[in-house]
């Protein structure tokens, strides 16, 4: 199905978003705007003629002298119409975007990597913590900007004991979000 | 008399090897315990709490079950040893003996103290469905 | 690891043909005990010089121990991240006195075709190493090899 | 009796662990031995091997993309060579599109073989992990015969592969399948029935298709819960659709599923090898014509000038991909893998990514063993067959 006849079905069900087919080689891609993006998924992922059941992959493409200057990239497969679909969304180098969580349970983790790795916030994430990379790192390194190599001392040194209260308080706030969604 | 020079043999084995064991580590071993060496493990992580934390009920109630049929047991060694002579008197003896103990290994059984696993979640889940 | 040790017994003390120092250190070069600190690629084939084809049995190493308090060597088999280099440090510390530590595969010794932001290079950085085994994954006999080598570095050191 | 407060007790099931597969650490609330949350933290493994690969030219990426995923070593420079083929628009010939199977199948028992030896071994059937890696290392030996090395052979490059089958290659594929039905069927006479087995496994970590679904778990997991989606059906490559295999589902989903469905995967995949090899002649055809990309042949190079000149090209500058981007999903052994790869037109790649199974399987695991007993919980880390190095990248 091409990513014109996608659009068809789509258009009605979110009036008002601009939706514009993608060139790609390999199947339908569309380019949503970040605004819309829970719409969109929310309809794609509902509406009995796409069935999108699957988020595959979130990740993120980041073209440094092109102004909006992240792509985040969320490939879809709906099992039921063999269908795969690849929504992408331009966010601007200090943007947002919503997140996915409340269509595919699937999508936290994804998204904190592409935090973790881009820095792209995802406003109304659950749990936007650093995944990949120790808790107290700085900079993001999959950015274009961001060394490849960077000479710097290597940590061995942790807190003999991590006070009971602290990790308690870890723990805690892992299940208020946990059954918070 | 005569029977416990075998007995002695034993202890002097038992006791020897443990002590030529220990002795030659602590003699033969260096020492430098270092604070991050003495530091509980975990994983590789920096420790949580100390290991002196209270432990669930079930821990203490299996400890005290197996310390109680181990017991049992031991009673066997010398009732085995003296089997011929005591006849049938001793077997009904030893068999009221069982009986009082297999009561008891009953009423734990029943109590469910013994399952934890899964076996318990679907026994919970089948009650569940009776009651509902 | 020269580290002099006063315990009791001097190590030159002629015992029968040999020295205690001799003696102990044969012992401790025949059983020497892996910690299981697998990381990637080269913990497989850790894994595979461990099973039957190649068989580390044979020189006393088989028995990996779950936990450092019982192991003697530590092979770190796999890339050192940079998130894992505390904790690695911390698991070699847990380890009882005469311990060493072989670095298995080009990750571990030099960072590897991974020259980046996350991987540590080379794990000397974080821990005193003994063999460095070259290869990505280096082949079982290789380690084979690097663990032999070691066994002779621990018979030709004082105790 | 009123309910008594208990105090939960938090263990680490840390990075350094015998049975996490690898650097995983779980943060365990325990109530006795049973698990109240189950906090995972990843990461103690990630290499940044898609920052390296943004510096490499494309071929020099296939070393990096099998070290991904280091079980599915071919699998993953599979996916990365479909993908970069399908941007340059190359066409394989029929017999590489063979061997290509071939080798993904081979690489698919090795992988399973390890997931079988290490489950099996950490419910306590600790002999099946000697059992499991003697028949690897028959794998391996295939493996060293096409390309001289164990683990990683990079015999599957963009173009084709690297050079023609060895002589001997047909014997040994064809000795070895010959061989391992009968040795799979000595491993289900020791788990299939094995009671200890299945009162360990059944009923443990069961996950339902539409929780699968929502946490993305597309592969074995989600065929033991009832689906039927297997890439190499739904959206065929290489040549897939001509071979005739079944997928092989189960419906409870859980762990014992999970056993059953990567079994009957790996039968599957012992006859898909065998149609394979049968259809691929011992020499031939290695490479697609297209000279950008595959360098010419040895003895044409001292010979002819031009193909001096394309073979110094080719190694020194590289080629060229056009601008855009893509992703070819193929089924690895975890799931569907796939490699997103853009380009924007000059001779390095400018963002590839992994799509990482284990990834997602490890999201979903503290949902799995909710009230599970620590045993659920190493029960189903194994069933899910996760792999640090696919997970963290």
């Amino acid at each position: 199905m091409e990513a014109s006849a996608i659009i068809d079905i789509l258009q009605p069900l979110v009036p008002g978003a601009v939706f514009e087919p993608g060139r790609s080689v390999d199947f339908a891609t569309i380019y949503v705007p970040g605004d819309r993006l829970v719409e969109t998924c929310r309809a794609l992922h509902d509406t009995p003629a796409l069935d999108f059941n699957v988020l595959a992959e979130v990740t993120a493409a980041d073209y440094l002298p092109r102004e909006p200057r992240y792509e985040v990239v969320y490939h879809l497969l709906s099992v039921s119409k063999r269908l795969r679909l690849r929504v992408k969304v331009r966010v601007p180098s200090d943007g947002s975007l919503p997140s996915v969580q409340s269509v595919w349970k699937g999508a936290g983790w994804p998204e904190r990597e592409v935090w973790d790795m881009f820095g792209i916030i995802f406003d109304d994430h659950g749990d936007l913590r650093r995944l990949l990379m120790p808790e107290d790192w700085e900079g993001h390194p999959a950015r274009k900007d961001y060394p490849v190599q960077i000479r710097k001392a290597t940590q061995t040194y942790e807190p003999l004991e991590v006070s009971e209260e602290e990790f308690k308080a870890n723990i805690q706030r892992d299940r208020v979000k946990r059954t918070a969604h | 008399m005569d029977g416990w020079l075998g007995v002695v043999i034993m202890i002097v084995l038992g006791v020897g090897f443990a002590a030529v064991m220990i002795g030659l580590s602590v003699l033969l071993g260096p020492k430098n315990p270092t604070p991050e060496k003495l530091a509980p493990y975990e994983c590789g992580m920096p420790a949580v709490g100390d290991a002196r934390e209270r432990h669930s009920v079930k821990f203490y109630l299996v400890a005290m079950i197996f310390l109680l049929f181990d017991i049992e047991i031991a009673f066997l060694y010398p009732w085995a040893l003296a089997l011929r002579s005591l006849g049938w008197m001793g077997f009904f003896q030893i068999l009221t003996f069982f009986l009082i103990l297999f009561v008891g290994y009953v009423y734990i059984w029943r109590k469910g103290v013994l399952d934890w696993g899964p076996a318990l979640r679907r026994a919970r889940s089948r009650t569940d469905q009776k009651a509902a | 690891m020269a580290t002099t040790h006063e315990h009791g017994l001097d190590p030159e003390l002629p015992l029968l043909t040999t020295t205690v120092e001799r003696l102990v250190q044969w012992a401790r070069r025949s059983a020497i005990w892996p910690a299981q600190f697998g990381l990637a690629c080269c913990a497989i084939e850790m894994m595979a010089m461990a099973a039957s084809r190649y068989d580390i049995a044979r020189f006393g190493a088989e028995v990996f121990r779950g936990s450092p308090r019982q192991s003697d060597l530590m092979i770190v088999a796999g890339r050192l991240s940079r998130k894992m280099a505390p904790a690695m440090r911390r698991v070699y510390d847990q380890m009882p006195d005469p311990k060493w530590v072989i670095s298995m595969g080009a990750c571990a010794s030099v960072g590897g075709v991974f020259d980046n932001y996350a991987i540590v290079q080379g794990v000397d950085q974080v821990v005193p190493v003994d063999v460095f085994v070259p290869g990505c994954p280096p082949r079982p006999e290789a380690l084979i090899y690097g663990i032999v080598q070691l066994q002779q570095k621990i018979d030709r050191s004082r105790a | 009796m009123a309910e008594i407060k208990t105090e939960t007790m938090t263990v680490n099931m840390g990075p350094q662990h015998p049975s996490t597969h690898g650097v995983l650490r779980l943060v365990l609330e325990l109530d006795g031995e049973v698990i109240q949350s189950v906090m995972p933290t990843i990461g103690y493994l990630h290499t940044g091997i898609e920052k390296t690969a943004e510096q490499k030219k494309w071929q020099q990426v296939i070393p990096l993309v099998e070290r991904m995923d280091y079980l599915g070593a071919q699998s993953n420079s599979l996916a990365y060579a479909l993908c970069v083929e399908r941007m340059l628009g190359l066409e394989m010939p029929q017999r590489v599109q063979d061997i290509r199977v071939l080798i993904a199948e081979l690489q698919r028992l090795a992988s399973h073989l390890i997931w079988l030896g290490t489950h099996a071994m950490e419910i306590g059937a600790v002999s099946m992990l000697f059992y499991a890696i003697r028949e690897r290392e028959l794998l391996l030996n295939i493996n060293e015969l096409i390309a001289g090395f164990r683990f990683f052979p990079s015999y599957i490059r963009i173009g084709g592969l690297r050079e023609d089958l060895p002589r001997g290659f047909h014997e040994a594929v064809n000795e070895f399948l010959d061989r391992f039905p009968t040795k799979m069927d000595e491993f289900e006479r020791l788990l299939t029935k094995n009671d200890i087995f299945r009162r360990r496994t059944e009923g443990v970590g069961a996950i339902s298709l539409e929780n699968a679904y929502q946490w993305g778990l597309v592969g074995p997991i989600a065929r033991a819960a009832g689906s039927d989606y297997d890439v190499r059906k739904y959206f065929p490559y290489c040549g897939y659709e001509s071979y005739d295999f079944t997928v092989p589902t189960a419906t409870e989903g859980d762990v014992y599923a999970r056993y059953r469905v990567r079994i009957a995967e790996m039968r599957q995949s012992v006859s898909i090898a065998k149609q394979a090899i049968s259809r691929i002649s011992p020499a031939g055809v290695w490479a697609c014509d297209d000279t950008r990309v595959v360098p010419p042949p040895k003895d044409k190079v001292y010979t002819e000038m031009e193909a001096l000149i394309q073979h110094f090209l080719i190694y020194s500058q590289g080629f060229t991909v056009p601008v855009g981007d893509c992703y070819v999903p193929i089924e690895g052994p975890r799931g569907e893998h796939g490699c997103y790869v853009v380009s924007d037109g000059s001779n390095r790649p400018w963002r590839v990514k992994m799509r990482a199974p284990s990834f997602m399987a490890i999201q979903a695991i503290p949902y799995v063993v909710q009230n599970g007993l620590i045993a659920d919980l190493v029960a189903v880390i194994g069933s899910t067959d996760v792999v640090m190095g696919d997970c963290d990248r």
